[in-house]
């Protein structure tokens, strides 16, 4: 078997691959529909209802791809320049306890939501700053130091909200006080759960989209990424751009964390993020590192993560089926997204 | 008269101790008949309140669960829909702005304070091992009880107390029950799953706790607190076909008195604890049913000693 | 001579096509026994991917290809092995974390087996080594090897599964003078021994010297097949490119003030690589500095240096009075014109576009960007702008760089380099692996710099070039520099003495 | 002080050390087969759930203890061949599919084992392998109990961490995967197949990242949980790079992560454990590895090709 590049892939294998690779999925949701015992024919029904059936559908699609393009940024950014950042997780971590720090009485109106969202970045940039001083200094590899952090955050997190943050008035289960009013994201439509951060969310993408391809900082990210070693040569200050891609990368994770208490929970608990920082990846690659696809491939993880959860519920079929289905379609679509440019040619 | 359906929305697995006798009254409840039951489990808190909202809308009537972790904005939801019934784990009290919402929790406090009279009389070191998962109320209440329990008959007691920082790592509560009978423990109080086995091991004892598991381990477990779901979710489903359903604390009926939980029977046991001992679980008992005595509800994280 | 069982291999009409491209259009080549033949073209031309179908890299769409009147089933190296044709490629194709004995094994044992001892297989590279010249230590990492001894490693490996046929593609082109003499040493036993050699190269007089026979490609198609002893290397040259070449000629220069001076400058050693020790060096306006030299005695280190990226140890830079700060930033603010030794590596960034690398040193400067943002239309027309006045053949502005021939990389690294009109032009090795035509493009555009002015530092292990080009000769050995000596002061044999290290402690 | 002292002197600190390695170990060495050769395997976390699960199941269902072994072995081993395809043919990014075959495999494993297992609520248990007390051997002092009172499984796992080091440096197959992690053009150039080599590396060493899970419910313990695996795979991730891609190294690595993890849970109950959050100690292994990581990065040798995409006929 042999890939031959395409030069100009036609529109209709653009469109074609990823539309077949969604068929392909629903086929395998037929098909554990049926080991469960389920009607395979309604599970399709079921899971468009459960992503998009109802204004209260979308939207809570659109309010779980929130944190998702936050950490799916933040990881497109790093990767870009070379930077394997998987801590996500943690610096989402960092930004939800300044939001707790600040937004709690610390601050007030005005000021709470801006200073707290810029101090939470700053937060999330300083955990990530840790792992790429020690690459850039010491060689030490960031996958392993940025894991590895993942774990401690937590474990913070979880002796914060035993300890110095935990409620007094929460009736000794760990977690935060609650936000004050000032320092909470309006919602967007009343009575339901989207709110202001999800266009904080689509604002942050399209910014990283005008610094990655029209800044200078970008275009060093960029070259440092490609070629450390010719970056280095033309000029670039390559540890500098590392760094400076690392606040960005963290600070943006940060802010799925921040918005995520902000915007939704209003307080910390140690399970605020189901994995976000790791999905946060999938979502990156799934959009091959460009910050607009990041927007289109959150949304598509969550679109199937909600409509097939609520699937399993309607049709009675264990909830492990939407990871299985999210992990299935996220399989075919990067490699249809891949075959939309090669073509494979047996011999 | 009209099925009751419920559906139970839990953020582990119904394998999770506290989950499964919630999951098993409702499975009983439907046995029984005029009851319908389904469940959806492992649902992450950030998903809670879209699971609640997905079920009303789906037509259920009474939501069973746990909101420890989305108090907020369940609440919300609970607001949302006044026609549903919620009855749900909570540390906070019931709201009548909310009054289609009520709270429980495991306060079996008299059972596991019962089991540590047991547990004094029977170590013979003094010395025992707690293992937990994380130390919220529920689980640190169980734990006061059960030492103060164990002081009843052995007061110089010392207490090696951990937590492993996880629900499901039966291989690490192990390790942990192992170094605490490396420790000196000859009796471990068994929060998590994978203590009896290191008790078992090493052939020391070990009270169970929510649920009865003497029967994988003969040798080992030698009494147990029990919780019993079903007297608070009988009382929701009577108190909802007669109409009265309202904002209410359903957590008395955990208490010993309301039938909510006991001490699991000796069983292999019988006969092995020491006389005075058990004469005194059944005076402590009689006390606590007639309300001549209460066990103490101590939420607070217990420590080594 | 034309006995038919001397033929080891025949291709046959062989066509590959990339896309639109017709890389090979119906190549018919033969080999016979104990045979050299090389096969000439200008870059690009389809000598490496006719040499890739040969040995199974890639699959011909057309055509067959024979080895020793056995056809060769295509795409699998294992039976060109098998079939007793070894190759050593354009760019090695061995494992740095590796020693030389492992990756000379590697694959040469059934991979299910305990495989043979690691002594017999040792004493047995140790006996090529010997009876074919190509001394390396077995148990070395490749990673610290110099690319002398790599290629022996590369050869050693074919030799190691009893080549019969061994093809070289370009294998002088990063060697220096010597290492190649020595390569030709090792070439003419193996044809003693019966072997056949198909090897590529740029460089004509090798041709001319051991060549038996020359095939010259165009565009994909053979353009013509000559007895080396019946053609000359102009004719040759000729017969590549289409037509005649200029080749650049140096008029005297008049040498104006020092630009840059380098007083008593030491730079630590790195690795295996010597640093300079107290080099002192003029670099005037108007004048090409040549240095001479064997590769890896401090050359990189004075590059380095000069390009921004090391600071001296000891001693002093000076540009209009000394250096305060220094960088490669600084370097090109200085108006330091920077040509990399590896292209590919140093020079340009593979997948970005040529507007991209047109600006990749200077995107900074207002012009191409401003208060942090880029201004693209002004890199591309900036790009298209080294296009047309410097002949970089490509797709466009917007293609990227990696489709490029390594001539016409050059030409972009030239043009973006020139273009600012720097005072000093470093050139380190500016036509390594380059076609002759590309070679006298590249130097007539360093001559037309000099001549207006700019001072230039040209680095090369070719003794030719630097004769040819140099108005001032210096001469590097560990690290040394040798006093200047003037164009045609010094004959290739006495610079030679200089540069095996003789002459130094008196010059010192 | 003194507490530690005795703790570090003690047989079942010791024991409990190696008990806790040995899933990690059987792991490690098969992440450390894939990375070799070329390969971040970060499906490790999810092909340890699905061998946990399937070696249970299987012995559940009436296997002998070895064959639920062998059974966790082909589940992980499938689920390494999805890996492999995509990322070694398809060249797909080894990051996404790595989390996507994790999320798969463990999704797959509860929904299994939901289907299998409606109506249970508290986990059936079966009977594990138990530590082989081996006459003599186990009597001598301290390291009787300490090496001889492990399980089969334990022994497995050091047997199996010599026999991948004897492969990779002392065999031609061994040679070729780590050459095919350095440099898959010089491994075609030597006639040998890249994408064969890959692809028999991410299988066989996701068999054993699947032993190494099936560990925690046919030895460490005797019934499948969810989560159960608990970011033991993550961990081995990282065991790799602090074993610098040698299999000797990354075993003592393992034992000196267990250790910390041993220590930790017996300092809590010191004077210690008094005066600080039991996070703490928790977070103490991960910390402590870091600091490992930093004082041994500058001899680590990456593959120089991990992570890289070889596409045959591509520059
Ligand atoms: N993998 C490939 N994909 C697409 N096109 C290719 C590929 N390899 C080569 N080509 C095309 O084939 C042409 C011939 O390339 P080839 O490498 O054979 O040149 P060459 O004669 O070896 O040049 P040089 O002297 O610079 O080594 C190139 O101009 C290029 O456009
Ligand atoms: N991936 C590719 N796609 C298209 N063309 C390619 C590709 N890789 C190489 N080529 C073509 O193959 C030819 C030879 O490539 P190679 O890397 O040998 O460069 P080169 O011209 O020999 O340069 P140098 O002499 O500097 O090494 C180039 O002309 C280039 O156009
Ligand atoms: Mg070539
Ligand atoms: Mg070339």
């Amino acid at each position: 078997m042999r890939l031959d590049p395409i030069a100009a892939p036609p529109l209709s294998r653009q469109i074609g691959l990823p539309a077949l690779a969604l068929v392909a999925t629903l086929l395998v949701a037929m098909a554990l529909a049926l080991i469960a015992g389920a009607d395979p024919l309604a599970t399709l029904g079921l899971i468009a209802k459960g992503a998009f059936g109802s204004k209260f559908a979308a939207l809570e699609t659109l309010n779980r791809a929130t944190p998702l393009i936050f950490t799916g940024l933040a990881v497109a950014v790093a990767f870009r320049a070379k930077l394997w950042n998987i801590g996500a997780e943690a610096q989402l971590y960092a930004g939800a306890i300044v939001a707790v720090l600040l937004g709690t009485g610390a601050l007030g109106a005005p000021l709470v939501l801006p200073v707290s969202a810029l101090a939470a970045m700053l937060a999330g940039a300083l955990v990530l700053l840790g792992p790429v001083v020690l690459k850039t200094r010491l060689g030490v590899d960031e996958v392993v130091t940025t894991l590895l952090l993942n774990f401690v955050m937590l474990l913070f997190v979880s002796y914060l909200l035993e300890g110095p943050m935990k409620d007094p008035m929460g009736m000794g289960w760990p977690k935060s006080p609650a936000l004050i009013k000032e320092a909470r994201l309006p919602r967007i439509v009343d009575g339901l759960r989207l709110h202001w951060g999800f266009a904080l969310a689509l604002i942050a993408a399209v910014a990283v989209w005008v610094i990655q391809s029209r800044t200078t900082l970008g275009f060093e990210m960029r070259a440092v990424g490609q070629n450390r070693e010719a970056a280095r040569f033309a000029g670039m200050p390559v540890n500098v751009v590392l760094v400076k891609t690392a606040l960005l990368s963290g600070g943006l994770a940060a802010l799925a964390g921040w918005s995520e208490v902000a915007g939704l929970k209003g307080h910390l608990s140690s399970d605020l993020s189901p994995g976000f920082g790791y999905t946060g990846i999938i979502v990156a690659m799934l959009a091959l590192l460009h910050p607009l696809g990041v927007v289109l491939s959150a949304l598509f993880v969550a679109a199937i993560f909600v409509g097939s959860d609520s699937m399993s519920r309607a049709a009675g079929v264990p909830t492990y089926i939407a990871d299985m289905l999210l992990a299935t379609a996220l399989l075919f679509m990067v490699l249809a997204l891949m075959l939309t440019r090669y073509r494979v040619v047996w011999k | 008269q009209d099925t009751i359906k419920i559906a139970g929305i839990y953020t582990v697995p119904v394998e999770q101790q506290w989950v499964s006798r919630i999951h098993i009254a409702a499975e009983a409840a439907k046995a029984a008949g005029g009851v319908d039951y389904t469940y959806t489990e492992n649902v992450a808190n950030t998903d809670y309140p879209r699971v609640m909202r997905e079920y009303c809308e789906s037509g259920v009537n009474l939501i069973v669960g746990e909101i420890f972790g989305a108090e907020a904005e369940a609440r919300e939801v609970c607001a949302e829909y006044p026609d549903v019934k919620f009855l749900l784990g909570s540390s906070f009290m019931p709201d009548e702005a909310v009054p289609n919402l009520a709270v429980f929790d495991n306060y079996i406090q008299d059972a596991s304070y019962l089991s540590g009279i047991i547990a004094g009389a029977m170590t013979q070191t003094g010395s025992i091992g707690m293992v937990g998962g994380f130390p919220i109320p529920e689980v640190n209440r169980l734990m006061n009880a059960f030492m103060a329990g164990v002081k009843e008959t052995r007061p110089d007691a010392k207490f090696q107390v951990s937590f492993i920082g996880s629900w499901f790592d039966p291989p690490k509560a192990k390790e942990t029950a192992f170094a605490m009978i490396d420790g000196g423990a000859d009796l471990l109080y068994a929060e998590r799953f994978g203590v009896s086995d290191a008790a078992k091991e090493k052939g020391v004892l070990a009270i169970g706790n929510v649920i009865d598991t003497q029967a994988d381990y003969p040798e080992t477990v030698v009494a147990s607190a029990l919780w019993h779901f079903e007297p608070t979710l009988n009382a929701a489903l009577e108190a909802i076909r007669a109409g009265s359903f309202k904002a209410d604390n359903y957590g008395v009926y955990s208490f010993m008195k309301a039938g909510g939980c006991s001490l699991a029977p000796l069983g292999t046991f019988e006969g092995k604890v020491p006389e005075a001992a058990m004469k005194l679980v059944a005076e402590k008992e009689a006390a606590i049913k007639d309300g001549s005595f209460t066990v103490a509800i101590d939420d607070n994280e217990p420590k080594s000693s | 001579m034309s006995d038919p069982r001397d033929l080891v291999m025949r291709l046959d009409r062989i066509t590959k096509r990339f896309g639109a491209l017709t890389a090979n259009d119906a190549i018919s080549l033969t080999l016979r026994r104990g045979e050299v033949v090389a096969l000439l073209g200008e870059n690009g031309a389809g000598k490496t991917t006719l040499m890739n179908i040969l040995f199974g890299h890639y699959v011909a769409d057309d055509g067959r290809v024979e080895v020793f009147g056995e056809p060769l089933p295509p795409g699998n190296p294992r039976a060109a092995l098998a079939a007793g044709v070894g190759m050593v490629h354009q760019h090695f194709t061995l494992a740095d974390n590796l020693t030389v004995l492992d990756n000379i094994r590697l694959g040469t044992e059934s991979l299910f087996s305990r495989g043979a001892s690691r002594a017999t297989a040792r004493a047995r590279v140790e006996a090529l080594s010997r009876d074919f010249g190509l001394a390396v230590h077995p148990d070395a990492r490749v990673g610290s090897l110099t690319v002398g001894e790599r290629q022996r490693v590369e050869i050693l490996k074919a030799l190691y599964r009893n080549a019969r046929i061994l093809i070289l593609d370009e294998p002088t082109a990063v060697l220096t003078p010597q290492e190649a003499e020595a390569l030709f040493a090792t070439l003419r036993r193996a044809i003693a021994q019966g072997l056949s050699i198909l090897f590529i190269s740029h460089k004509l007089h090798e041709v001319m010297a051991i060549a038996d026979r020359c095939v010259v490609l165009r565009h994909g198609k053979v353009v013509g097949e000559v007895a080396t002893a019946e053609t000359s290397g102009a004719e040759l040259a000729a017969m590549m490119v289409g037509g005649e070449i200029a080749l650049p000629e140096a008029r005297p220069a008049t040498a104006g003030k020092v630009l840059m001076r380098l007083d008593g400058v030491t730079t630590p050693d790195k690795g295996a690589a010597p640093g300079l020790k107290r080099v002192t060096l003029d670099l005037r306006a108007g004048e090409i500095v040549g240095l001479a030299g064997v590769s890896g005695n401090g050359q990189a280190a004075l590059a380095d240096l000069i390009s921004g990226l090391i600071l001296p140890g000891s001693g002093s830079v000076s540009m209009d009075g000394p250096l305060a700060r220094w960088s490669p930033r600084e370097a090109i603010r200085q108006g330091i014109a920077r040509i990399p030794e590896d292209r590919h590596k140093t020079g340009t960034i593979a997948d970005f576009t040529l507007t991209e690398n047109a600006v990749l040193e200077g995107y900074w400067q207002t012009g191409f960007s401003k208060a942090g943002l880029m201004d693209w239309r002004a890199a591309e027309s900036f790009a298209e702008g080294i296009i047309a006045a410097y002949d970089v053949r490509c797709p466009g502005p917007a293609a990227r760089i990696r489709l490029l021939s390594g001539g016409n990389m050059q030409k972009l690294i030239l043009g973006r380099v020139l273009e600012p009109g720097p005072k000093i032009i470093l050139a380190n090795q500016p036509v390594r692996g380059l076609d002759v035509g590309a070679i006298a493009y590249v130097q007539s555009r360093l001559i037309a710099a000099r001549d207006g002015g700019a001072a230039v530092l040209l680095i090369s292990e070719d003794l030719d070039e630097i004769m040819g080009l140099a108005d001032v000769i210096h001469v590097m050995s560990e690290g040394r520099l040798s006093p200047g000596f003037a164009r045609g002061s010094k004959t290739a044999a006495e610079l030679g003495l200089w540069m095996a290290g003789q002459g130094f402690d008196h010059a010192a | 002080m003194s507490d530690l002292f005795d703790i570090l002197l003690s047989v079942s600190f010791w024991a409990a050390a190696i008990r806790i390695a040995s899933p990690l170990i059987f792991a490690t060495m098969g992440e450390l087969i894939c990375e070799r050769a070329g390969v971040l395997n970060l499906g490790i976390e999810g092909i340890m759930v699905i061998g946990a699960f399937a070696g249970w199941m299987a012995v559940y269902l009436g296997a002998p203890l070895w064959l639920g072994v062998a059974a966790a072995m082909a589940a992980g081993m499938l689920f390494g061949l999805l890996h492999a395809t995509l990322t070694v043919p398809f060249g797909l990014s080894q990051h996404v599919v790595g989390l996507g075959v994790t999320m798969l495999a463990t999704s797959t494993s509860y929904f299994a084992y939901r289907l299998a297992l409606p109506e249970v609520t508290s986990p059936p248990k079966i009977t594990p392998f138990a530590p082989m007390d081996l006459p003599i051997l186990s009597d001598i002092p301290f390291l009787g109990p300490v090496l001889f009172q492990q399980t089969a499984l334990t022994w497995a796992a050091l047997i199996c961490a010599g026999l991948v080091g004897f492969v990779l440096f002392r065999t031609p197959l061994g040679l070729a995967v780590r050459a095919a992690g350095e440099n898959p053009a010089a491994v075609e150039a030597q006639g040998l197949s890249v994408t064969g080599l890959r692809m028999g590396a991410v299988v066989v060493g996701s068999g054993l990242m699947a032993v190494g899970g099936s560990f925690l419910t046919l030895s460490a313990f005797s019934s499948f949980f969810f989560e159960m695996v608990n970011g033991r795979g993550w961990i081995c991730i990282a065991l790799v790079v602090f074993g610098a891609w040698m299999p000797g190294k990354a075993v003592l690595g393992a034992l000196l992560f267990a250790a910390f993890d041993a220590l930790q849970i017996r300092l809590q109950q010191t004077p210690l454990g008094a005066h600080l959050p039991y996070q703490v100690f928790l977070m103490a292994p991960y910390l402590l590895s870091i600091l490992a990581l930093i004082l041994m990065s500058r001899r680590a040798e990456v593959p120089a090709a991990l992570m890289v995409a070889y596409r045959k006929g591509e520059r």
